[in-house]
């Protein structure tokens, strides 16, 4: 299977959310029942971040644009990126996340054992865990963007993609993707856009989620640079050998030890508080005498 | 719609004035975007900078309520630039056409000729046409009108076609062009930027990138929503577009056309159905005390002269003879004296008008058939207050609206309240079967998938139930004018039961010899062409003729034109002839032969719709016009290119002015009924004819009092007043709650933050919402004077389980247009404070 | 039949937050490896996650053991600070010089007396009371941040790392201390030692002599914590 | 006649099932969610075509069907408008009928949804509970005392049969069959006051 990814361009893009509609209506993600639950937050970015039950969100910002009227008014993307280098299936502990053939990043909840690891490691702050509120978390499953393998396995595109009207998402070959982002990009070149860029292309070594960003990439909730975190790397990558190399060096060198100590013998001893003597119990013999006069004790 | 959605694609320029369609015609974007992928240019005119606004070309803010300064300006512009398409606007439009000599327009009082200040109406006289001569029917047997004299066909004395006199050279002070020239003169660029608020270089780079599509290759669309037409002049907003259109050449071209993305699913549907209070299904009037009084009547005042309503007495006899029956004949009129007629007062019974009739107890049962005018209407604190006044009423809908749950209102004290209130549950959309139009005339077939959850039904089953019950009382019983209901022809059963297919016969149209529905039975013709006057066919609505007429298969829907799935696109331009069917006659562009010149030749072979070739027609849509001509021998032969463009007309010519608005020939620049300041154009105020305005109820405001514009709107993520889609938790999740848009400058002023909640009042109301503080809305200079404006979605109220909020429409007024009663939801008054 | 003298080191409450706090360590580690070892999670995910939310209860003990037992004896607190925080003597260095080569040399090195606590042991309990502390501090937000708090993905990476980093320490020092406390080193086997935390809390006179020579003989001097008991005669 | 697949399926499943087969004749209530070991949500499934409810797009929908209840449904993508897509109502016209509980993830019909008829009595604050027949009788004797009681038949010497006392509001969401039955149901008893959505 040749890999492919999902193309998300900004610049075609609505704001309309019908992609997060369809994303809970397919996979059948619940959305808060009880009565004006909801806060709304003084965006139209509702829910404003990724949740337990929420895959993707558009994100929304508006930017000057020099001019008399109007903002530059961004609508992002906030989903799982399908990295190849994925921070979250180099950290997952249980083999839960793993790459499909298509290059997504999916997972098995069946696996999940709900550490919620991937979700620290992510340079995107993708994973999100149902269950998550549960304080003794015995039910945390990771809830994320799988890609909809199910729909593609059945010549369907993502839910997201396949409800996107302006065709602001697409799907297919991660190479057309590529293609048809880098040529959109030079048209919003011409058209005056000067900070359009694609990304995902090369970032995480080549996301299956492409974008094409109209304006200013801090306009979209991005990082510039994505790489997996330090810390993640020193834990997944340094601390756990490092850990058990501590525990074989700690093990071997007792070992050593304990080799050198067989065969110890110390004789019993006895105090005699009165004339300030240890005494070898079995010869009766003063070990130490201790002078309290000069200060011993 | 005179085109279609997928139409969009062939637009060179797209000018969304008036909607916000990406927002709330969300497939619109799927088609603009394959416009501006081919190179079109998309220019949006919103007084908010709205989610479509940051997808367009060009953006430039509007006040609530000037369009037809901006219009007129722009009509100005394309006359003093010359960029009007001339050969089009000279053969297929009345420019050349002389006006009456006493036509007059008094800029100082704002008042066209032929006002009358005791009735508060235009005599229309002063606008019409100088006539050159007159001619009547020839009705012989060999005659073109030969059917008027035929057995069977009601007696009326046919119209006398006056035909107009004329000036090509368009000179003459008294023809249509120059008038329109005088008239939008005093609309100069920085008059309108003036009244507008935008500023002249944004203004003029709209009119320069719009006007170009008068370049007859090119065509330009404009589409538009509720924001052109709930004013009180909203229907000279409409017209003016159409001017537009056809100055430059526009309307009947493929990426042409006025378009109006309309709101409701099938509001198309109960527009062609006529659901209003004058109307009869297929654009046609309905009785009334004043000018219809009998069916001689009718087809007097209504018959044109010339075009093709000459055959309104074939649709109105065969509408009476599908109404009654075999209960309508030529001797009884063909039942015409039962059909209920409207009285003089007439413009009380539309929706503003009803609620006024409540409060004086003068209505006293109302039905309300999925529709929710406790929250939609304007001015609903009113509404519910006089819905009070009701004895009963009944509610068919999928969930608790405000409107059955008017009594629970928060500002309601239901042990006062002694209506008695039913609540009919309805089956949801996808669990009946039925067709369903779209803006684009597109009648298609919705399939039931499931049966209906529990005890609901579908509405068309609750219609058999009551008409059964009511029926059953009146034989029983007796009553006023039983043979009104029990000569009323109600059997559209199969099997027994109540289904909508039979009634697709009716409304498809049959012949009444061949037909017998009791025994599901149906001869169905072939589209309205067949339709005749002698009771010999019969049919619900003449617009849907062709759309299921397959006699072979009658129960099988997708045997009909109307079920048809198939993908043909001739000339690559979106037509799709063989999906579905479009009514008229399945012509998918209207006014098709516009798109053509004089000779027959497309003006853009590209965008080819209809061609002469010489010695016939070659068509991609099917023609909007005679194209051929039956002989009295039963044979056919093509009818050559002439400028009968618009043969809906009787001059079968476009109106650039026209008599057939109540309140201007020309559209004229009015404020809306409460705005923060004075009209600059002309000495009226307001339209001397708006509607409703002396009522009570109304409680106008002042700008001293409340000096901020408001403007009620759709969110793309919830829809009307939420009834629906509050009951949806996605959508509740994705827009919880209600809020404004108001401008940082006015949330400087009163002290407001983003997300802080405000109080919005008037005279009328009073609600609480959220704050959304935005540099896309901002203020606007108007006359030298700031205006601050503010948006308020409009889809909350007191019912709902997961998701409720404050009516926005207890502010809005309950005032309207005179030619289409619509109420003025987009401009008024308010104040704004931190709640 | 002769006598034996013992010394009464640890009261019963001591000996019990430390049993109970041992206990809660090893089913943390143990549970804790099954988040640690991806294969381990991999095989057997029921027990997994079975092992994750004990993870979580069981932490509640370790944190809350020491707390409990704080707040019954805050005199207790007081001694343990003044034994853990006190001056260091000649002696006390000398042991840590002298200490890799005792471990390797056992036989031929004698270590200095001793206080209470040998320096050694001060600085190894010290290291294991701080990677206790910090694995409960991190661990909690760990626990609290994805529940409750909703604290960033960078928060909990970094504290992620601290967990992992004081689990190494940790694993370090609690072998270690296993390996001598339990006696498993030759030297330390003789006597009562792993009776001082699983037992009695007692030390009989010559190993108290022999590890921690000053107090064995101050205790002995004030003979307040003397427990004499018959023993049979020694051949 | 033209077929595409989708047509093609509809037509076999109407020659199977005979002249009704649009109809379903049974409804099952067990439905929940999907198990785990059918590999494809849309398993065994019957297709509809449907037409959104909301603006006046037109798009196309497919609804799903399994044993009589709706599994999912999504945009037509052979539809020559909206090719599949659908906006966020669209989307989530699922839910009209069917929502995903949050306590336990379960499908379960729309809570909100009223699906028996009720009637609220004169000054009471409640509804009450009413059969089909009681409220079809109920409202049948209604209109027949209000319209007795207020109709015109000749003004200004022109016959004319209508009544002031009865409104009517609505339209533009059902059907065009039942808009016609509607408008033929009020006009037969003589109502003026006929309104629908086109304005508000």
């Amino acid at each position: 299977m040749t890999e492919q990814a999902i193309l998300f361009d900004s610049s075609r893009c609505s704001g309309c959310k019908a992609c997060q509609v369809a994303c809970k209506t397919w996979n059948s993600l619940p959305s808060p029942l009880e009565k004006n639950s909801q806060e709304w937050n003084g965006s139209l970015q509702c829910p404003p971040d990724l949740g337990s039950n929420t895959r993707l969100i558009i994100t929304f910002n508006e930017g000057d644009n020099g001019k008399k009227y109007g903002v530059n008014w961004a609508f992002g993307r906030r989903s799982c990126m399908h990295c190849t280098n994925a921070a979250c299936v180099n950290v997952c502990p249980s083999g839960c996340l793993y790459h499909d053939e298509y290059g997504m990043v999916t997972y098995d909840a069946e696996k999940c054992i709900g550490c919620q690891y991937c979700r620290s490691a992510c340079p995107f702050d993708v994973p999100r865990h149902k269950g998550s509120d549960d304080i003794l978390g015995g039910s945390v499953v990771i809830n994320k963007c799988t890609g909809c393998p199910d729909r593609v396995a059945h010549g369907r595109k993502p839910a997201c993609v396949t409800t996107c009207q302006p065709g602001a998402l697409d799907f297919g070959d991660r190479d057309d993707m590529i293609a048809i982002a880098e040529e959109r990009v030079a048209l919003l070149h011409k058209k005056g856009f000067d900070k359009a860029r694609v990304y995902g292309k090369d970032e995480m070594d080549g996301c299956h989620v492409i974008y094409v960003l109209k304006y200013g990439i801090e306009q979209y909730e991005l990082p510039e640079n994505p790489k997996i975190m330090g810390s993640v790397n020193a834990s997944s990558k340094v601390m756990k050998p490092l850990t058990a190399l501590g525990f074989v060096a700690v093990i071997a060198g007792l070992a050593v030890c304990y080799i050198s100590g067989i065969g110890y013998h110390r004789d019993t001893m006895r105090y005699d508080e009165k004339k300030h003597d240890v005494i070898d119990v079995d010869t009766g013999e003063v070990i130490k005498h201790i002078d309290k006069e000069a200060g011993e004790r | 719609m005179t085109g279609h959605y997928c139409d969009f694609k062939n637009a060179d320029v797209i000018l969304t004035c008036g909607s916000n369609n990406l927002e709330n015609h969300p497939v619109s974007s799927k088609w603009v975007q394959r416009a501006l992928d081919k190179g079109a240019t998309w220019i949006v005119v919103d007084p908010r900078f709205t989610r479509t606004a940051a997808q367009a070309d060009i953006y430039c803010p509007i006040r609530s309520g000037t369009d037809i300064a901006f219009y007129g300006g722009l009509i100005n512009y394309i006359i003093e630039n010359d960029l009007w398409q001339h050969e089009y606007v000279l053969n297929y439009t009345n420019a050349s056409y002389l006006i009456n000599p006493d036509y007059n327009f008094d800029v100082s009082t704002g008042l066209f000729s032929g006002w009358d200040p005791t009735t508060k109406k235009y005599d229309t006289t002063t606008w019409g046409y100088q006539t050159e001569s007159e001619s009547t029917w020839d009705t012989s047997s060999t005659g073109t009108y030969s059917w008027v004299s035929q057995e069977g066909v009601p007696e009326f004395t046919p119209p006398t076609l006056k035909t107009p006199k004329k000036d090509p050279t368009l000179e003459d002070p008294n023809c249509v062009w120059q008038i329109m020239k005088n008239h939008y003169s005093r609309y100069t660029i920085d008059k309108v930027c003036e009244v507008c608020g935008m500023d002249p270089d944004t203004l003029e780079l709209v009119y320069k990138t719009y006007a170009s599509t008068g370049d007859p290759a090119k065509s330009g669309t404009i589409l538009y929503a509720l924001g052109q037409t709930q004013h009180h002049y909203g229907s000279e907003n409409t017209r003016i577009m159409c001017m537009v259109q056809l100055l430059l050449g526009n309307a009947g071209m493929a990426g042409g056309g006025v378009n109006a993305l309309r709101g409701e699913p099938n509001v198309q549907g109960a527009t062609d159905m006529a659901m209003m209070v004058y109307d009869l299904p297929g654009y046609l009037h309905w009785p009334t005390v004043a000018s219809t009084p009998t069916l001689r009547a009718w087809c007097e005042h209504e018959t044109y002269s010339d075009g093709y309503y000459t055959n309104k007495p074939k649709f109105m006899v065969s509408f009476l003879k599908e109404w009654f029956g075999d209960n309508a004949t030529v001797g009884n009129d063909y039942g015409y004296d039962w059909l209920p007629k409207v009285p003089k007062n007439g413009d009380d019974y539309t929706t503003i008008g009803t609620f006024e009739l409540m409060n004086k107890d003068i209505m006293k049962g109302y039905f309300a058939w999925g529709q929710n005018p406790a929250a939609s209407d304007p001015n609903t604190s009113f509404n519910r207050r006089a819905m009070a006044h009701l004895d009963w009423l009944v509610v068919a809908d999928w969930t608790e609206t405000a409107t059955a749950t008017f009594w629970k209102a928060p500002d309601m004290d239901a042990s006062q309240i002694n209506t008695e209130v039913y609540f009919l549950p309805a089956a949801l959309i996808y669990e009946k079967s039925g067709t369903i139009l779209n803006s684009g005339r597109w009648l298609q077939w919705r399939q039931k998938a499931v049966e209906p959850v529990d005890q609901a039904k579908p509405d068309y089953e609750m219609c058999d139930l009551l008409y059964r019950a009511i029926a059953d009382l009146y034989r029983k019983e007796g009553g006023k004018c039983s043979e009104q209901i029990l000569n009323t022809k109600w059997d559209y059963y199969v099997d027994g039961k109540i289904d909508p297919r039979p009634v697709s016969w009716a409304l498809n149209g049959y012949n009444v010899e061949g037909t017998d529905f009791s025994k599901g039975k149906v001869s169905l013709l072939n589209g309205f062409a067949n339709l005749k006057a002698d009771g010999s066919t019969a049919n619900g609505i003449w617009i849907y003729g062709g759309y299921y007429n397959n006699s072979d298969a009658p129960l099988d829907p997708a045997q009909q034109p109307v079920g048809r799935r198939g993908h043909d696109d001739p000339g690559n331009l979106g037509l799709y002839p063989k999906w579905a069917f479009s009514w008229p006659a399945n012509r998918r562009i209207i006014y098709n032969r516009a798109s053509a010149d004089l000779r027959g030749q497309p003006w853009n072979e590209d965008k080819m719709l209809v061609k002469w070739d010489g010695s016939k027609w070659v068509t991609n849509d099917v023609p909007d016009f005679a194209a051929n001509k039956t002989n009295a021998d039963g044979t056919t032969e093509p009818i050559p290119p002439n400028n009968k463009a618009f043969f809906m007309k009787w001059e079968q010519n476009a109106n650039l002015m026209t008599t057939g608005m109540k309140d201007a020939p020309l559209p004229e620049f009015y404020e809306p009924f409460e705005s923060p300041v004075k009209n600059t154009l002309n000495g009226s105020q307001n339209s001397p004819m708006i509607k409703y305005a002396e009522n009570e109820s109304v409680k106008k405001g002042d700008a001293s009092q409340y000096p901020i514009v408001a403007t009620t709107y759709s969110i793309t993520e919830h829809w009307q007043t939420g009834a629906q889609t509050r009951m949806c938790p996605a959508l509740d999740e994705i827009a919880p709650q209600q809020f404004i848009e108001m401008s940082e400058e006015l949330a400087a002023e009163k002290g407001i933050k983003n997300n802080d909640d405000v109080r919005v009042f008037n005279n009328r109301g009073s609600v609480k919402v959220k704050a959304l503080v935005t540099k896309r809305i901002r203020p606007f200079t108007i006359n030298g004077q700031t205006v601050h404006q503010i948006g308020m979605i409009h889809h909350w109220d007191w019912t709902n389980m997961f998701s409720t909020g404050d009516v926005v429409n207890d502010l809005t007024p309950n005032v309207g247009d005179p030619n289409s009663y619509i109420p003025e939801y987009k401009a008024f008054l308010v104040d704004v404070e931190k709640a | 039949m002769a006598t034996e003298r013992f010394i009464q080191r640890h009261s019963l409450q001591t000996r019990i937050t430390h049993d109970v706090f041992v206990i809660a360590c090893i089913w943390l580690m143990i549970s804790g490896l099954f988040v640690f070892i991806p294969p381990l999670a991999a095989a057997v995910p029921e027990v997994a996650r079975f092992m994750r939310i004990t993870h979580r209860i069981v932490g509640c003990v370790f944190i809350i053991t020491p707390i409990i037992s704080a707040v019954a004896s805050p005199g207790g607190v007081k001694r343990f600070f003044a034994k853990y925080f006190t001056k260091w003597t000649p002696e006390d260095v000398e042991f840590v010089k002298k200490f890799v080569p005792y471990m390797l040399m056992p036989k031929k090195t004698h270590m200095p007396d001793q206080d209470e606590v040998k320096s050694g042991q001060r600085f190894a309990d010290g290291m294991l009371m701080l990677c206790a502390v910090a694995m409960a501090i991190s661990g909690v937000i760990l626990w609290l941040g994805i529940s409750v708090f909703h604290v960033s993905a960078g928060v909990l990476a970094v504290q992620r790392f601290i967990h992992d980093l004081f689990f190494l320490i940790l694993v370090i020092f609690t072998i270690a201390h296993i390996f001598l406390g339990a006696g498993i080193f030759e030297p330390y086997r003789p006597g009562h030692m792993i009776g001082l935390m699983f037992g009695n809390g007692q030390i009989d006179e010559s190993d108290a002599l022999y590890h921690w020579g000053f107090w064995a003989r101050k205790e002995i001097e004030e003979g307040k914590n003397i427990v004499v008991k018959e023993v049979p005669d020694k051949k | 006649m033209e077929l595409t697949r989708r047509a093609f399926l509809q037509a076999s499943a109407l020659a199977f099932a005979g002249s009704m087969a649009y109809e379903l004749s049974t409804q099952s209530k067990a439905f929940g969610i999907e198990s785990s070991e059918e590999d494809w949500k849309l398993v065994n499934t019957d297709e509809y075509t449907n037409i959104c409810c909301y603006c006046s797009g037109g798009c196309g929908v497919i609804c799903s069907v399994r044993d009589g209840e709706l599994i999912n449904l999504e945009g037509d993508p052979d539809h020559p408008i909206n090719e599949g897509c659908l906006c966020p109502k669209g989307a989530a016209m699922f839910q009209l009928r069917n929502i995903v509980d949050d306590k336990t993830g379960e499908i379960v019909h729309n809570p909100n949804r009223i699906t028996k008829p009720l009637v609220r009595r004169a000054g009471k604050s409640d509804w009450e509970d009413i059969s089909w027949d009681d409220a079809i009788a109920e409202i049948a004797r209604h209109v027949k005392t209000t319209r007795d009681e207020n109709f015109v038949e000749v003004e200004d010497g022109v016959t004319v049969n209508y009544t002031p006392a009865i409104g009517s509001m609505g339209g533009s969401q059902q059907n065009s069959e039942e808009e016609y039955l509607i408008l033929k149901l009020m006009r037969q008893i003589g109502v003026i006051g006929i309104d629908n959505q086109a304005r508000v």
